[in-house]
């Protein structure tokens, strides 16, 4: 927005013409909008704060039914643990090629980020149904109502992030790194490193804690 | 197929009283007077190009207010139709069941759907004016905030023609609201309603964090901020911590719902007090969310109408902040009686009262903004003074219920429901009408008629208290809430009958402020100063009502209450800082603005689809309109060309229109 | 609010308690009040002089001082008064939270009697385990005895409230909450729910007369003597929804309360919604799952 | 309190642009799969006593916190002031309380199972 960059002007009592400004405008509201998303990830942390206290009240509530540690399965969750962990790492290698100017290699480390993510979804998948075979539907106890809850939105958090990477990727190969295009795949990696973080705590708090 | 439609309508609309088919017939015919004026008209266009589309801050602040005070209407009838039944409680004014669903609208609306939406539409029409920026920092989110409001609203209100209301309370505790307790499409029309428009203030909150935090004009230090900028940045940091915990707790009560889980449920091991305790972890941050504004403006009035700087400025702002902060911290006093124990009670007992501190300090320091002024009454400073008595002596009794073994005797009676009457009207709708009337003139270009509304000023106060002051008493002789009935013996209805009457002096306020209005615009008179109270800060500084790029060149600011300062320095013939000259005569460039878009508006409606279609479990409806939600979604982020310049001749031409009208 | 009170003809029963703990909290009551006013009038006086003397008017000599925004002495006493005021109100909080926790015996020389709550669509289940009977929308107990109520609930929260003996808790489905009472002389007090619990919950209110204790035995006699039994039958029928008149039976089926609090308790593999079973479960009632005394 | 914005910090943030370097990508990611294997080995070998094991791998995960947080979302590369790193804290405690205060309050609440 022009204010945001006359601010700076008008501050240091120089004003240069317009020609110079556009770019510091976009930089400033990009930066706007990064902060405001990083809000946003905060209003999440709080979101899964919830889920994470339903699920840890309801633990015990299995109604008799079958409980976590009965039928998880322990493989496929460590396999997509560090396929998530690998993800947020190359994500931050995009990041990289990214700053280098290095559009193919930006692409590429988004695309395979979200190959990660989508194996991950799979796993997940796989496990859901693996479970509801198992006999345990979000309606067998609140012990699974609060476990697919958390599980599932965690897991809708990552398919979003499938999808908007794949935009993204659409948008960087149409239009190349600029200032905008960099803001967000900036906010998308941030998004991604999020989804980890609250992965690790699913992972500590609902299996290795169901499981013990 | 006859009978199947029939059955099937039966249980659609709301059929079978008189008092919601008359209802059902005027709402329909308003909508097609309102669909017929807009046709002969040929006001289409105009609706599409400069309302729904619009991203301008000023614009969806009016639109935030117009539909706000249709529900202060709303609930204001509900309000009337109870207080009827309660004062005659033999005669079956509503039965049982319809006096359920109205206390249950009414508190929702008059919460979500009266008080937001008015403290939205304040934020949004003064922050950017009150810090010198252009817009708020996204405004394509915010026009997203306004629809998704308006549709949850749209939504909620549905309820009461089609498929029934909600009737499980306002907060709608379960096993009452779940599938066991109400079966009807009601209570899905309670979340989505709220849902939908729970999304938009949640954007709305992170929207004026950036704002407020980023856009400030050059100079303007976070100290320098008006207060009322400052109430609005801990009210929406309030609401970003608070919000995120509605959606969970509502969407755990839907899927219970919709998919048979046992969050909240008896059985399958579901725990209905897990749902106690959340929502109230958002219910309590919440009536500060709507308080934290009012605070704000308070303290704009009070300094303006005293002619003099708003005391202790510092611990003001601490105290706001110090308020946000501990709402957090006291939710579980809503339940005392849930006997969790003396451990928790007193735990949270004490927070609460400690509230009581920060929040006296800025009683005193509205006092002693006061001590030593130069005090006139108009509408804005009338509220603001009779405010301050009203809610100290509702936040008193809130301390009262705050003493757990006390609030055992309190709990759930008509004590309650005067303390939250007390602040809510006393402290939350005084507050946003103070803001209205003062602003009025900044909005929209001419002043409202200051008799009618000092009329409507006496009716509400003495209303006020007629109605509210009785209830205490009933409190103390045992009369609880919700009751639709009661027993003669108990000799409570004197005070019912009184506490009416005081009731429909606050609906004949209603009307003197309808009325106010309707007056003021057949007789305009224009505002052409910019500056009619003699005000302190920036908003004051510019044309009313303010142009749509707001300020044509940026201030420099220097000074907390700048615009005061540098009237002051005019009269002492002093020259300003040579940034703000230099600031001031530098010539006027394009101005970058945010283009107009529709997307807002189509995302919203298909919100409101899907939960239409959630609520009746019609999944051919859901899915057409979450689809349409995510396209709407992905042509956004594909959207690049999302803002265009204001040219420098149209700037110059506004400008002299604007300044060359006085 | 002081005309109020006296210009009114109901009975403000909050203010008029008859039993140790409602006069506790009565006492409770008063002391925060005066607190409370302690700030409340100066604050309202100081409200009305300050804006009636710096009113503008034409040849006002009070002082006007524009610029005057802060001075540490005032604001640090009104930091302190109320932090005062709260940590006094804190302290005296705290001891009375302990003190009135409802599900604390009270102290009496008389071995306290036992009464099961049950809030149900819309009507009140009392059950005396010690004696066998059962009732409903009334009950009565001996004066001076403590009396010890078990809460729960068949169905949605409700809160069991006398107002004359003491505060209410709630009644929960699932679990079973305690709150001690006693009446210190013979009257008939008005209790009601006081948690909306739909459509006729207005209607929940119920009698508790406290008498002598001859009385008391010669009510149970009668009781034992001509009224009917409840069944199983009696007990589900109640559950459907509906208001109910006073009623009274000579005994009720054993173990009825704990199969209330546990009825949502799924017996596991065999059959998810068998829990119409009186018998099951019952030791872990019993041992007081979710019963927090 | 500062000025909003820095103008400093903002002439220089254009040309470092991003954050962060492969050396610290890598550092990262090795810590989180230590960080991660750690615990799952004190679990799935039952090592240690149920509460040994619940306070190990929560500190582990808190530590995981921490590295995505330093290595991945650059948390101290935020220029001044720090709203950033100030909403995130207010966050954590809230969610904190969130947490904690609902176990706390409903361990008294428990329905019977
Ligand atoms: C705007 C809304 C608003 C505000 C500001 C408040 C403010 C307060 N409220 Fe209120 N409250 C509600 C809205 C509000 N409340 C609602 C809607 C409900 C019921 C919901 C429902 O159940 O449906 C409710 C219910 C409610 C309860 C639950 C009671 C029950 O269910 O049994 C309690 C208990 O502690 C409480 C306490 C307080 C306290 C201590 C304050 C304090 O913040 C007040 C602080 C202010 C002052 C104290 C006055 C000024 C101070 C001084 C002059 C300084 C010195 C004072 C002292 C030292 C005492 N409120
Ligand atoms: C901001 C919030 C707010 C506001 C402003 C109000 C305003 C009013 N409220 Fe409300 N109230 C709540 C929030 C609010 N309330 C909440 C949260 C509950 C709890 C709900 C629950 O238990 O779930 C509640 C509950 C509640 C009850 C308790 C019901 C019960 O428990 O049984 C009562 C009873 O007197 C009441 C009365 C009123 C009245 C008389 C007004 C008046 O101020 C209204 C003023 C009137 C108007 C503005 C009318 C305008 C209309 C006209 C002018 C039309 C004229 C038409 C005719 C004369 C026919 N309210
Ligand atoms: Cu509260």
């Amino acid at each position: 927005m022009a204010e945001a960059m006359m601010k700076k002007t008008a501050v240091h009592g120089s004003h240069h013409g317009h020609g110079g400004h556009d770019h510091h405008d976009h930089h400033e509201q990009e930066e706007m909008k990064t902060f405001g998303f990083w809000l946003f990830l905060i209003s999440d942390v709080i979101l899964f704060g919830v889920l994470f206290a339903t699920f840890i009240v309801l633990r015990n509530n299995t109604a008799a039914g079958p409980t976590g540690g009965e039928l998880i399965e322990m493989t496929g969750i460590i396999i997509s643990t560090f396929i998530l962990l690998t993800s947020s790492f190359t994500s931050g290698i995009a990041l990289l090629e990214m700053n280098k100017g290095n559009k193919k290699g930006l692409i590429f480390w988004l695309a395979v980020t979200a190959l990660l993510g989508a194996s991950f979804i799979y796993l997940e998948v796989t496990e859901f149904l693996h479970l509801v075979h198992e006999g345990a539907t979000i309606g067998t106890s609140a012990y699974w109502s609060a476990f697919f809850t958390l599980v599932g939105t965690h897991g809708l958090h990552v398919s979003v992030g499938l999808v908007w990477m794949t935009a993204l990727i659409i948008q960087l190969s149409r239009r190349g790194i600029t200032t905008v295009t960099k803001r967000k795949v900036n906010i998308v990696s941030l998004y991604w490193h999020f989804l980890d973080v609250i992965w690790i705590f699913v992972f500590t708090i609902v299996y290795l804690m169901g499981v013990m | 197929m006859w009978d199947k439609i029939k059955a099937f309508s039966s249980e659609f609309f709301v059929t079978g009283d008189p008092l919601i088919l008359g209802a059902q017939v005027s709402i329909a015919l308003t909508l097609v007077a309102i669909v017929f004026t807009l046709t002969y008209f040929k006001k289409w266009r105009w609706l599409w190009t400069e309302w729904l589309t619009t991203v301008d801050h000023k614009r969806i602040g009016i639109m935030y207010i117009i539909s706000s005070l249709l529900m202060l209407f709303r609930g204001g009838v509900d309000a009337l139709l109870m207080r009827v039944q309660l004062a005659a409680p033999g005669m079956e004014f509503l039965n049982a069941e319809h006096y359920n669903q109205i206390f249950t609208t009414h508190g929702v609306i008059m919460i979500l759907f009266m008080a937001m939406p008015l403290m939205f539409g304040l934020f949004n029409i003064m922050v950017p004016l009150q810090i010198g920026a252009r817009d708020v920092a996204f405004p394509f989110l915010n026009s997203f905030s306004f629809w998704m409001f308006f549709f949850g609203a749209m939504l909620f209100n549905l309820s009461f023609i089609i498929g029934g209301s909600p009737d499980a309370g306002w907060l709608a505790y379960p096993p009452l609201s779940g599938l066991s307790g109400s079966p009807g499409v009601g209570q899905d029309f309670y979340i989505w309603g709220i849902q939908i428009s729970g999304i938009g203030s949640l954007a709305t909150g992170i929207n004026f964090i950036v704002t407020i935090l980023k856009m400030r004009a050059p100079g303007m230090k976070l100290m320098q901020m008006p207060m009322f900028t400052w109430s609005v940045l801990s009210s929406s940091v309030t609401i970003l911590f608070a919000f995120p915990i509605l959606t969970v707790t509502l969407f755990l009560l839907f899927i219970d719902r919709y998919l048979g889980a046992h969050f909240f449920t008896l059985d399958g091991g579901g725990n209905p007090m897990m749902y106690i305790n959340l929502i109230w972890m958002w219910g309590h941050p919440e009536v500060y969310i709507v308080i934290l504004p009012a605070f704000g403006i308070f303290s704009e009035i009070v300094a303006t109408f005293s002619k003099k700087k708003l005391f202790g400025y510092k611990s003001m702002v601490f105290a706001l902040m110090s308020i946000s902060f501990f709402s957090f911290f006291t939710w579980a006093h809503h339940f005392f009686t849930m006997g969790s124990g003396a451990d928790v009670n007193a735990f949270f007992a004490i927070t609460t009262m400690l509230i009581a501190i920060p929040t006296g300090v800025k009683v005193f320091n509205w006092l002693f903004t006061m001590y030593r002024g130069r005090l006139s009454f108009p509408t804005p400073m009338l509220w603001t003074v009779a405010f301050i008595p009203c809610f100290v002596v509702g936040g008193m009794t809130g301390v009262m219920l705050s003493v757990a073994p006390a609030d055992f005797q309190f709990h759930n009676s008509y004590f309650l429901i005067a303390h939250f009457h007390q602040v809510l009207i006393g402290g939350v709708v005084f507050g946003y009408f103070a803001g209205l009337y003062y602003w009025w003139p900044k909005l929209f270009g001419f002043k409202l008629h200051e008799g009618l509304g000092k009329w409507a000023f006496w009716f509400w106060n003495i209303g006020f208290y007629v109605c509210f002051m009785p209830q205490y008493a009933l409190g103390l002789m045992g009369m609880t809430r919700r009751f639709n009935e009661y027993n003669f013996d108990m000799g409570w209805q004197p005070l019912n009958v009184v506490s009416t009457v005081g009731a429909f002096l606050m609906g004949i306020a209603f009307i003197f402020q309808v009325w106010q209005i309707a007056h003021s615009i057949k007789f305009l008179k224009k505002e052409t100063t910019g500056d009619n109270w003699d005000g302190r800060t920036l908003e004051w500084s510019i044309p009313s009502p303010a142009p749509m790029y707001n300020f044509a060149r940026l201030p420099v600011v220097t000074h907390q209450d700048d615009w005061w300062e540098k009237k002051q320095r005019k009269l002492r013939g002093e020259p300003d800082a040579p940034e703000v000259i230099a600031a001031e005569q530098a010539p006027l460039e394009p101005i970058h603005m945010p283009r107009k878009s529709g997307n807002a508006f189509i995302m919203s409606i298909f919100w409101f689809i899907a939960g239409f279609g959630f609520v009746w479990d019609w999944t051919w409806m859901v899915i057409p309109g979450l689809i349409g939600v995510a396209v709407c979604m992905l042509v956004r982020s594909f959207t690049y060309n999302t803002d265009y310049y204001i040219p420098v001749e149209e700037i110059e031409r506004t400008e002299a229109a604007a300044r060359g009208a006085h | 609010m002081t005309f109020m009170l006296a210009g009114c003809s109901g009975e403000y029963i909050v203010l008029d308690p008859k039993g140790p703990i409602g006069q506790d909290q009565k006492d409770l009551i008063i002391i925060t009040t005066v607190l409370c006013l302690v700030i409340l009038v100066p604050v309202l006086i100081m409200t009305a002089v300050i804006v009636w003397r710096y009113r503008d008017r034409p040849g006002s000599t009070a002082a006007y001082k524009p610029n005057w925004e802060h001075n540490t002495k005032l604001e640090v006493t009104w930091w302190t008064i109320p932090i005062i005021v709260i940590v006094t109100l804190a302290i005296i909080t705290a001891i009375y939270t302990y003190r009135l926790e409802p599900s604390k015996p009270l102290a009496s020389d008389k071995e306290p009697i036992t009464i099961q709550v049950t809030s149900m669509d819309w009507k009140w289940l009392f059950k005396y385990p010690e004696e066998g009977i059962a009732t409903v929308n009334y009950i009565k107990f001996p004066e001076d005895v403590p009396v010890r109520f078990q809460l729960t609930s068949d169905m949605a929260m409700n809160s069991f409230w006398i107002p004359q003996l003491g505060g209410q808790i709630y009644s929960m489905s699932g679990m079973a909450m305690t709150l001690y009472l006693q009446a210190d002389e013979p009257g008939s007090y008005y209790g009601s729910g006081a948690n909306f619990t739909g459509k006729d919950f207005a209607q929940m209110t119920f009698t508790a007369d406290a008498v002598s204790e001859e009385e008391y035995q010669a009510w149970i006699d009668e009781v034992k003597a001509t009224s009917p039994a409840l069944t199983i039958q009696d007990y589900e029928d109640m559950r459907t929804p509906g208001t109910s008149d006073v009623k009274s039976f000579s005994s009720f089926p054993e173990g009825l309360f704990e199969h209330i609090v546990t009825q949502y308790v799924e017996d596991g593999a065999a059959n998810p919604h068998a829990h119409h079973g009186v018998d099951k479960k019952q030791d872990e009632a019993d041992s007081g799952n979710g019963d927090n005394d | 309190m500062a000025n909003h914005t820095n103008h400093a910090a903002h002439e220089q943030h254009d040309e470092h642009g991003g954050h962060g370097s492969i050396k610290a990508y890598v550092t990262g990611f090795l810590l989180s799969i230590v960080l991660t294997i750690i615990p799952l080995v004190a679990v799935m070998n039952d090592m240690f006593s149920k509460q040994a094991t619940t306070v190990l791998i929560l500190v582990m995960a808190i530590l995981q916190f921490g590295v995505q947080l330093l290595f991945f979302m650059h948390i101290r590369d935020e220029k001044k002031p720090r709203f950033n790193l100030i909403a995130l804290i207010f966050g954590l405690i809230i969610m904190l309380t969130i947490v904690a205060g609902s176990i706390w309050i409903m361990t008294y609440n428990q329905v019977a199972t």
